[in-house]
């Protein structure tokens, strides 16, 4: 069965892909489509019957792949609780996806290409999570890495998202670096990388050291921290996490898939599926609990004044990673995992909506030009509303709440509970909450709320005006990118981007448009998504975080801490009513700022305009990156090429040398003057310097 | 008494002699010729002298076929000076350097 | 004799010596078929050598021939695993050239054909030579026919890079002549396993050592020694590139390993780390070297340099994964490097022109090749499941086991790797179509296909089911370790043992093995 | 006594007129230094008791080659004017060469004996009972012969070489051809004519 | 002594002595009209003359009380210099033909009876076993070469070819006889092996001298640098069969005679010229290599190239052991096979006028307009450049296998480095055929027997390899001779 899970959307991607316009697109997408709910449909019976408690862990070896000397790497398929709550993650919104594309890419030329993609991807992912050894899981990462960057670079004849898509490739690298060296090492160590064998061994080699890079460290401290490393890239934790937003780029389906749901989830499920390995270090668990502490603080931070819709909610991604890994760092694997699964729901739905919201702005992307699209567009309002719920974690204690609520919160409290460096966390979990709170609502009420301003957004204007632009698909990269420009241009310039189309501003806002509620085939994916946010949390928390359930559900498959889970729950009140606490704060900031004193946030970018300047550039990530590493580079590159190898080694090497002897010929030529006594003399020179050597001698 | 060593000696500055002459002279062709002779000359001043002093006769009759070989030298040296000078109408060594480098 | 009850390598040097022979007296179009037949049997007899192979129980040689023809030196023949897998990548990929100059080439077709046939033939003689001398004269002999093809054939530069190509190598390879010889009479015999089981004095192994890695780093070629292969790579007609990168390279390599290592044990452990350091170099330096191309050729013969700089670093690792990976390398940086050549060539053929920013949106109107391109782009990258990411991996694995900073540093290939490549496929095939000529490109046509199709399946294969390719050569390769573990070097990891109490928790055995293997 | 002072007296005018061969600007100068140099060379040889090469000296080189050179130098017709001008530039580089050779020379063999060694070798011990001439030639036509011979090879090298080069066929020369000279009767060159008075010749 | 054996032993030089003189007469009585036909006999008296080599005077001995030996290294050498004159021969009547700048032209019937003489000559210097042989020898080939350099009587390039040849050859004979004259007053003999027991008894300064201008005299004959100033010009002025000639026979022959004089007569010594020939190889090596770079007259490059090769050869010499001598006479042979080889294609050349032309620019296209003699100059190049597999690598291989046996490790490794510079204009010259477009309009006409030899050559530095086991086993025979 799980065999059957993992081929079908390998097929499916490799018949839409090389079938291409041989097919045409509706047989595309009806494989593809078709595949992934078949895999769906396979899935969920595997994680009820985790759920319910009547499956064992095991393995469906398939045939070799790397084998050399003691190394032995082969291709199986792992199923256990972990690979449970992936494959029903995966494949559920991956499914539901390919379902919303329909409708969202319906008017793209490329469409198999594009579901090709998207099933290869769910292939890669699925492997990911079904690997029974470091290498499968480096497979499945790399091919999630692949899929992708071909999505973000989808639209291809855009300039930008083919930076994006090399940016978003180059910087997992960078995690795969440390991925890799942390096979290598864990071979070294345990001379094999089959993870099961791998977690047995682990505690044993607990507090011994290692020389790495020249110096001595504690071996797990090492092996652990090198495939954080590769995490973080994944993951897109502080510091590697800068191609996330960028990765927006790609369609809106694939930001809901890929860097929402699943894809940005594999580095916490190679943590939590190796937490036998970090529990043995506690340094490494530090670090962890640091970098998701930080990523959650900082990408909360920028979330709060981003324009872009889609950025707002990347942002909101990497904020929620960060509660995933500290999380881990804390111990709190079950947590960690259950928020996993619940975010997948809210986030795929939040995304998708606003996939919904821009297809209905005919792909305008900055919220400054939305507003009052509640009564245009209800059903994506209500599916946002839900998934805005399940984020910012509404719910009332031991009665109900949304998805977000359970797995959040168990998250803070399992911070507090941990003490010491977890209490920080807790403390800029609560921050990040509040922070959270604020920006998803801001986005509810910058794009169902208040007036119209959608006159002023070139892509209405585009639409309005160029009856070919709606139809005409192709140039749409084109226009993308223009509209993008704002976006990403810091406050200063809003003004000018303002004036300049003021003439088209009618009086109400509209510009005379009317947005249109999208298709079903698209609203059916984001009811679905609302149920999974609204109801994930309520149904699955026992198993998940539950103390007494959550060994039984997990049997192993993470280091489950017990004693954790039960003083989780012991945690004073305040503990767990300040969750509450700072999302109230949160939505009543919002409101005021953005419904009811709108010149609010004029008022503070001209009061903090350092500070807001600081956050729309996200910490100026992007312009460090470039001066360190991107410029360098090419320098470096360019003076290793004119002055290492032309100048230098070319120079004094073969045409050095060259050179040498063509001048040795010259001058041996000039010896050669064709006049007899030279010759004599030269003959008498010889002669001479043989009869000083005779008497030398 | 007159030892080897002074006739020695003598073959040998004849011989640096007319080793010189060859190079030493930058005008004339023929002035090389001779020189070559006087260097047979000093080999063949070695030659006997060993040959004396050693009281074997190979030495002088190994001078003897020097000079038979120097007879014929001279003769196809001056024969192919003849042709040079009718071709080019000079003689001097300055202007034999068509070929060079 | 051997399984097959004829001599078969020398048959399958002697069809496409024939085929060369008849080739200068017809016309160009019989010149092409003829060259393709001839290639295309010995594929065919490639595939039967490796099909006859007996790599469980075989001896470590086989197929041996031995003809004292010569007086001084043998016409011995035999393969190992190793040499098998590379006389199979020759007989791959040279139809496929064959096929690539089949409109390319449309001067003195007879002679090119010729060439590349003898090509075959020596690069066959390379790899399957058991007499040390017969080696020497194939693995010079092929600078003949290349100097010929780059010369004749070539770019606008190609004199120059003609010239560089010959010379350079040949420079680096005359000293190992002496070497040779100097082990000749030595030992007493001119044949190869012999002379591998051979001990040498370790004072005179340094010497012998150093002789020998003149030759094979500039083969390979390793920095600083590798200014040649960007203008050999760059002026050589697509065809040319191809054989260059995906059979020339590897000789350096099956030289370290066929005589550096198993000869000279205590020269190589002692010379590892300054190959290790080189490498480190070429990885870095050449990779930010091909970042800043402008030509797609000498990109890609830059990154060559960078894989190439894996492969030396996996040979000196000590070990089976070091090795075994670093051959992966070779093989696969043989299809792959081959198949970048090949897409270039297609381009080149319809533009005449390599400069990188002249293209752009080949996706739109040649979405046949972006695939194909995207997928060797994505090879050459080292993504998990094609070839090049078996070796790579191994290979870096071993090296680990050796330094940790070799390990990361050379690892930092892939990072560099990803940009540069993916740079380059950026703009070649991504973005709008700027220039009428390339919108004006047809996509791939039938041969093209052909040409491409069967590498990508390879790579595929190679990199999904690797154990067809390792399993020959596992046994050969773990008697060269065995052959050399009396001089490996001591890891930089110097594990120690774990808390005594975790110890005792059950995985006793493995916790006590580790430290000691680590020594 | 006399001994001393003939090879004094030959030695130096052996070696000044040696010099003023190379040094004289007039060829025809420098061939009778070298008829000179010959000649006190033979002096020498006389000296050393070998009559024969001192003939030969006299004959073959004055007498030959010497006279050959004479002609050659008068036959070539040189403007000597002309060839009066210098010597090389870097003559004192070549004369510091030469003068290092020579010292190195003489010191190199200024200490010869004659060890038991070498005289045990001696292929042809000259005898007191046989003049000098008689014993070459007894040497010449027995143990040499071969090289005797061969050398007649060289002399036919030598004639056939100067002939190949400097012999030109010259157009319109005609050569005497004996045979038809003899065949030549009267009949065929003379004609009787009875002429007549007054009406002159006609042929 | 005169006795039968002894004359038997010299038959080659009879044989052609009779040749030389019966040929003589027919073409002074029948003039140069018979020239073609006393070239053809001229070649079959070398060939009688090689055939006697069979008998007695392949393996007889000494004769004439040692001062003649013939011995199979002589006969060895012999084959090889009355092949290459052969050659020289047979390559002549179509040189000389009238061509339109030259209507007069015409092979004159003493050319092939002065290679007959010289290769008398030769013969007695590879057989020699006396200094007097050596000389008289030496002085018969000289003389012919001499007036041969000069041939072309009208060409001021070959009177000057001649006149620089003669005087420094000249010059060089003077310095092998006063060396030749020391060596005998200070041994007592002018006998091989007089002077080697004298070596080996005590190496005086005297010997010492005398060597050192032994062996100056014997480097100007195989042209090793610093002697060599004579051979540019001289190969570029004299008549290109000539120069095939003299890049030949007078090669070998001089070669053969100075690894004779270095090992029977001075090699008892401790091998006192080691370092010399070391030096001296070294030295032609990289001469020989730079200075042919720049070279525009294909015959002054290949002087050059002869320089180069000597150097190659001297290798084997400074081994000093069977193994080196063996090596240096295998690499005479291929290096004669190459060279006649190239030489032949370089007469080919000729432009429409059927006038001769030696610049290597006229040489650009050449494989597209003459494929076959393309090929063939190709295959030279690279051989006398020793790539393998070509034959040419294999005459290096054999001389660098023998230093290195010898335990000449640096001259092995210096030479071998050193090779490379030759192998750099060796391919300006393919590259010159091969890359450049076409240049000069060839004559076309096709020289059946020139054309045979070539690809007879070719073949030869092809499939060499074959012939290995001839070629070893001849050499080591040849070598052991003297040891």
């Amino acid at each position: 069965m799980i065999q059957l899970i993992v081929l079908f959307p390998l097929l499916a991607a490799i018949i839409a892909g090389l079938g291409n316009r041989i097919i045409g697109n509706v047989p595309a997408k009806i494989v593809t489509t078709g595949a992934l709910f078949a895999s769906c449909a396979l899935s969920w019976p595997i994680f009820l019957s985790f759920v319910g408690g009547d499956a064992t862990p095991h393995v469906e070896p398939l045939f070799t792949w790397i084998r050399s000397g003691d190394f032995n790497a082969a291709w199986a398929l792992r199923v256990d609780t972990m690979t449970a709550v992936m494959l029903v993650v995966v494949t559920t919104v991956s499914a539901l996806v390919h379902l919303y594309s329909w409708g969202y890419m319906d008017e793209d030329p490329d469409q198999p290409r594009f579901f090709a993609y998207l099933s290869l991807f769910t292939f890669a992912m699925l492997m990911l999570v079904t690997a029974n050894n470091l290498l499968q899981m480096f497979f499945g990462w790399e091919g999630v890495g692949l899929a992708s960057y071909l999505l973000i670079g989808f639209w291809f004849r855009k300039p930008s998202a083919n930076a994006a898509a090399i940016k978003a490739f180059v910087v997992n690298r960078v995690g795969d670096l440390g991925f890799m060296m942390g096979i290598f090492g864990t071979y070294l160590v345990f001379n094999t990388i089959s993870i099961p064998e791998i977690l047995a061994a682990a505690p044993s080699m607990a507090g011994s050291t290692i020389g790495f890079l020249g110096a001595r460290f504690d071996t797990m401290t090492v092996l652990c921290l090198l495939l954080f490393i590769g995490a973080m890239g994944k993951s897109a934790q502080l510091g590697l996490h800068t191609w996330l937003p960028d990765a927006m780029e790609g369609p809106t389906p694939v930001s809901a898939l890929i860097h929402a749901a699943t894809m940005v989830t594999a580095g916490v499920f190679m943590v939590c599926r190796l937490s036998p390995m970090f529990e043995t270090s506690p340094t490494a668990l530090g670090v962890v609990t640091f970098v998701g502490a930080a990523t959650c603080l900082f990408a909360a931070t920028v979330g709060t004044v981003q324009n872009d819709i889609k950025r707002v909610i990347a942002y909101s991604t990497c904020s929620q990673l960060g509660y995933m890994f500290f999380a881990a760092g804390v111990g709190a694997y079950g947590a960690s995992m259950f928020h996993l699964f619940t975010h997948a729901f809210f986030k795929a739905l939040l995304f998708l909506g606003a996939g919904s919201v821009i297809h209905a702005m005919h792909h305008e992307q900055d919220m400054r030009y939305y507003g009052a699209l509640r009564k245009e567009i209800p059903i994506t309002f209500w599916a946002m509303t839900a998934g805005t719920l399940a984020i910012t974690g509404v719910g009332v204690i031991d009665v109900f709440g949304f998805a977000g609520f359970y797995s959040k919160d168990a998250i803070l409290e399992a911070a507090y509970a941990a003490g010491g460096r977890g209490q920080l966390a807790f403390f800029v979990g609560i921050f990040a909450a509040l922070l959270t709170s604020f920006y998803s609502w801001r986005l509810v009420f910058l794009t169902f709320f208040g007036k119209p301003r959608w006159a002023a957004s070139e892509h209405i204007q585009h639409a309005l005006h160029d009856s070919h632009g709606h139809d005409d698909h192709a140039t749409h990269g084109h226009g993308s990118e223009e509209a993008n420009a704002p976006a990403q241009e810091n406050a200063g310039h809003d003004a000018h981007g303002h004036d300049a189309h003021a003439h088209h501003a009618s009086a109400t806002g509209t510009g005379g448009y009317h947005p249109h509620e999208s298709p079903w085939v698209m609203l059916i994916p984001l009811i679905v998504l609302s149920f999974g946010a609204v109801f994930a949390g309520f149904l699955f928390h026992h198993s998940f975080v539950d103390a007494e359930h959550g060994a039984e559900f997990w049997q192993g498959a993470i280091a489950f801490n017990t004693h954790l889970m039960h003083a989780m729950h012991e945690v004073p009140l305040w503990v767990k009513l300040a969750p509450a606490a700072v999302m109230l704060t949160g939505l009543a900031i919002a409101w005021l700022s953005y419904i009811r004193y709108t010149d609010w946030p004029r008022q503070f970018v001209g009061q903090f305009g350092v500070l807001y300047t600081f956050l729309l550039n996200k910490w100026y990530f992007d312009e460090l990156y470039n001066v360190l590493f991107v410029k360098p580079a090419f320098a470096i590159g360019r003076v290793f090429w004119k002055v290492g190898d032309i100048g230098i080694i070319d120079r004094f090497g073969p045409n050095g040398l060259a050179a040498l002897v063509v001048q040795g010929g010259k001058l041996t030529r000039r010896l050669q003057s064709g006049y007899l006594y030279t010759y004599a003399l030269v003959m008498l020179l010889g002669l001479a310097a043989a009869a000083t050597w005779a008497i030398a001698r | 008494m007159i030892g080897l060593q002074h006739y020695l000696v003598v073959s040998a500055i004849l011989f640096v002699m007319g080793v010189l002459g060859i190079f030493i002279n930058r005008k004339n062709v023929i002035i090389i010729l001779m020189a070559i002779e006087l260097i047979l000359l000093a080999v063949n001043i070695n030659l006997v002298a060993f040959s004396a002093f050693l009281g074997d006769l190979v030495g002088q009759v190994f001078s003897m076929f020097v000079l038979t070989v120097a007879a014929g030298e001279a003769a196809i040296g001056l024969a192919i000076l003849v042709i040079y000078f009718r071709g080019r109408g000079t003689i001097a060594v300055d202007d034999a350097n068509r070929m060079k480098g | 004799m051997n399984q097959l009850g004829f001599p078969i390598l020398t048959l399958m040097m002697a069809i496409p010596m024939a085929g060369a022979i008849a080739c200068l007296f017809v016309n160009d179009k019989s010149a092409r078929s003829i060259a393709l037949i001839a290639t295309l049997i010995d594929l065919a007899l490639g595939i039967v050598l490796w099909a006859t192979f007996d790599k469980i129980q075989g001896a470590q040689w086989q197929f041996t021939e031995y003809a004292p023809i010569f007086g001084r030196f043998a016409w011995a023949l035999g393969i190992d695993g190793i040499a098998l897998m590379l006389i199979m990548l020759t007989v791959f990929l040279m139809p496929i050239c064959i096929g690539a100059s089949w409109v390319a080439i449309n001067k003195r077709v007879g002679e090119y054909m010729a060439a590349f046939l003898l090509m075959e033939v020596l690069m066959i003689g390379v790899f399957s030579a058991q007499d040390i001398f017969l080696f020497y004269v194939m693995f010079e002999a092929g600078l003949i026919p290349m100097y010929l093809i780059i010369g004749i054939w070539g770019g606008a530069e190609r004199i120059y890079a003609s010239y560089k190509f010959f010379l350079y190598t040949l420079l680096g390879s005359v000293l190992m002549l002496i070497a040779m010889m100097w082990m000749v009479q030595e030992a007493g015999s001119t044949s190869i396993p012999v002379l591998m089981a051979y001990d040498f004095a370790p004072q005179a192994q340094t010497w012998l050592w150093l002789a020998f890695f003149a030759s094979f780093a500039v083969k390979m070629p390793m920095w600083p020694v590798h200014t040649w292969l960007p203008d050999a790579h760059v002026q050589a007609p697509t065809a040319g590139s191809v054989i260059l990168a995906g059979v020339l390279l590897k000789m350096g390599g099956y030289g370290f390993l066929r005589f550096s290592l198993p000869m000279f044990p205590e020269a190589s452990a002692q010379f590892a780390p300054l190959i290790f350091g080189l490498s480190m170099v070429a990885v870095v330096y050449t990779s930010l070297v091909a970042l800043v191309q402008s030509d797609m050729k000498k990109l890609i013969a830059y990154s060559s340099v960078a894989h190439m700089a894996i492969v030396t670093v996996g040979l000196f690792a000590f070990n089976q994964q070091g090795i075994e990976g670093a051959i992966m390398v070779m093989l696969g940086h043989g299809l792959v490097a081959s198949a970048l050549f090949l897409c270039v060539g297609v381009i080149y053929d319809r533009l005449h022109t390599r400069e990188i920013s002249r293209y752009g949106g080949l996706s739109i109107n040649m979405p046949k090749y972006a695939v194909l391109f995207l997928f060797f782009t994505m090879a050459a990258v080292g993504l998990p499941g094609t070839s090049n990411f078996v070796g790579e991996f191994l290979a870096l694995m071993g090296v680990y086991e050796a330094s940790s900073w070799v390990a990361i540093v050379c690892t930092t290939g892939i990072i560099l790797g990803a940009a540069y490549m993916l740079y380059l496929y950026r703009r070649v095939c991504y973005g709008e179509i700027v220039h009428d000529d390339v919108r004006a490109m047809p996509d791939l046509s039938g041969r093209e296909m052909w040409l491409l199709a069967p590498i990508a399946a390879a790579v595929l294969w190679m990199g999904v089911y690797p154990e067809s390719f390792i399993a020959p050569m596992r046994a050969d390769v773990a008697s060269l370790v065995a052959r050399v573990d009396r001089a490996k070097p001591v890891g930089d990891a110097k594990l120690t043992a774990g808390k005594p109490a975790a110890a005792a928790e059950g995985h006793a055995a493995e916790t006590h093995e580790t430290p000691a293997e680590a020594h | 006594m006399i001994h001393v002072l003939a090879f004094y007296l030959f030695a130096t005018v052996v070696i000044a007129s040696g010099a003023m061969t190379i040094f004289s600007r007039n060829p025809v100068h420098s061939v009778l230094w070298l008829i000179l140099a010959f000649f006190n060379a033979a002096g020498l040889m006389i000296l050393l008791g070998a009559e024969f090469i001192a003939m030969l000296l006299v004959i073959v080189y004055v007498g030959a080659v010497a006279v050959l050179f004479m002609f050659v130098v008068m036959m070539l017709d040189i403007d000597f004017a002309e060839l009066r001008a210098g010597f090389v530039n870097y003559l004192p580089f070549g004369l510091a060469i030469a003068v290092i050779l020579l010292a190195e020379i003489v010191l190199g063999v200024g200490i010869w004996s004659a060890g038991p060694v070498e005289l045990a070798q001696r292929a042809a011990p000259a005898t007191a009972d046989v003049s000098n001439i008689q014993a070459i030639g007894a040497l010449l036509y027995t143990r040499y012969i071969f090289l005797f011979e061969a050398a007649g090879l060289v002399l036919l090298v030598a004639m056939v070489g100067a002939i190949v080069l400097t012999h030109r066929a010259r157009g319109g020369v005609r050569g005497q051809n004996i045979d038809k000279q003899n065949r030549r009767r009267p009949q065929d060159a003379v004609r009787n004519v009875n002429q007549p008075v007054g009406q002159g010749v006609e042929l | 002594m005169i006795d039968s054996a002894s004359l038997l032993m010299v038959a080659p030089e009879l044989v052609l002595t009779v040749g030389a003189l019966v040929l003589l007469m027919v073409a002074a009585y029948a003039g140069d009209r018979m020239a073609k036909v006393v070239s053809w006999m001229s070649i079959a008296t070398l060939v009688a003359a090689g055939l006697t080599l069979l008998g007695l005077p392949g393996h007889g001995g000494d004769a004439f009380e040692g001062l003649y030996r013939a011995d199979a290294f002589a006969a060895y050498a012999k084959v090889l210099i009355y092949a290459a004159a052969a050659a020289s021969i047979v390559v002549a009547p179509r040189f000389f033909a009238p061509t339109a700048a030259n209507a007069s032209g015409a092979l004159r019937a003493e050319y092939p009876i002065l290679i007959l003489l010289a290769c008398i000559g030769m013969g007695m210097m590879v057989s020699a076993g006396d200094m007097m042989t050596l000389y008289v020898g030496l002085e018969l080939n000289s003389l012919a070469a001499y007036v041969l350099a000069s041939f072309m009587r009208q060409d001021t390039r070959s009177a000057e070819a001649g006149l620089k040849y003669f005087v420094l050859g000249a010059l060089a004979s003077g310095i092998l006889l006063y060396g030749i004259s020391l060596l005998y007053g200070f041994s007592g003999s002018t006998s091989f092996d007089g002077i080697a027991v004298a070596m080996g008894d005590k190496l005086s300064n005297g010997l010492l001298f005398g060597m050192v201008f032994v062996l100056a005299g014997l480097a100007f004959k195989i042209s090793a640098v610093p002697f060599h100033m004579w051979t540019p010009d001289v190969y570029e002025g004299a008549p290109t069969p000539v120069t095939t000639f003299f890049a030949s026979a007078p090669k070998v022959a001089a070669m053969g005679l100075t690894v004779r004089v270095a090992i029977e007569a001075l090699g008892p010594g401790g091998m006192a010229w080691q370092q010399i020939v070391i030096f001296v190889a070294l030295a032609s090596i990289l001469f020989g290599g730079v200075a042919a770079i720049g070279q525009t007259n294909i015959k002054r490059l290949l002087a050059y190239s002869s320089i180069n090769n000597v150097g190659f050869a001297l290798i084997g010499l400074a081994a000093g052991t069977p193994a080196g001598v063996a090596a240096t006479m295998s690499y005479m042979t291929i290096y004669v096979v190459m060279t006649i080889g190239s030489f032949f294609c370089i007469i080919q050349m000729r432009d429409r006028d059927g006038n001769p032309i030696e610049t290597i620019a006229s040489l650009a296209g050449l494989s597209q307009s003459r494929k076959g003699l393309a090929a063939a100059l190709a295959i030279f190049m690279f051989s006398l450049a020793g790539i393998p597999p070509l034959f040419g690598f294999w005459a290096k291989f054999l001389v660098f296998d023998a230093a290195v046996g010898a335990g000449l490790l640096g001259l092995a490794a210096f030479g071998i480095a050193a090779s490379v510079i030759g192998a750099f204009y060796y391919l300006k010259i393919i590259k010159t055929m091969y890359f450049d477009e076409p240049a000069a309009e060839y004559a076309t006409g096709t020289p059946i027997i020139e054309n045979t030899v070539i690809a007879l050559c070719a073949a030869v530095i092809v499939f060499g390899y074959l012939l290995n086991p001839v070629l070893d086993s001849a050499s080591a025979a040849a070598a052991a001779a003297l040891f």
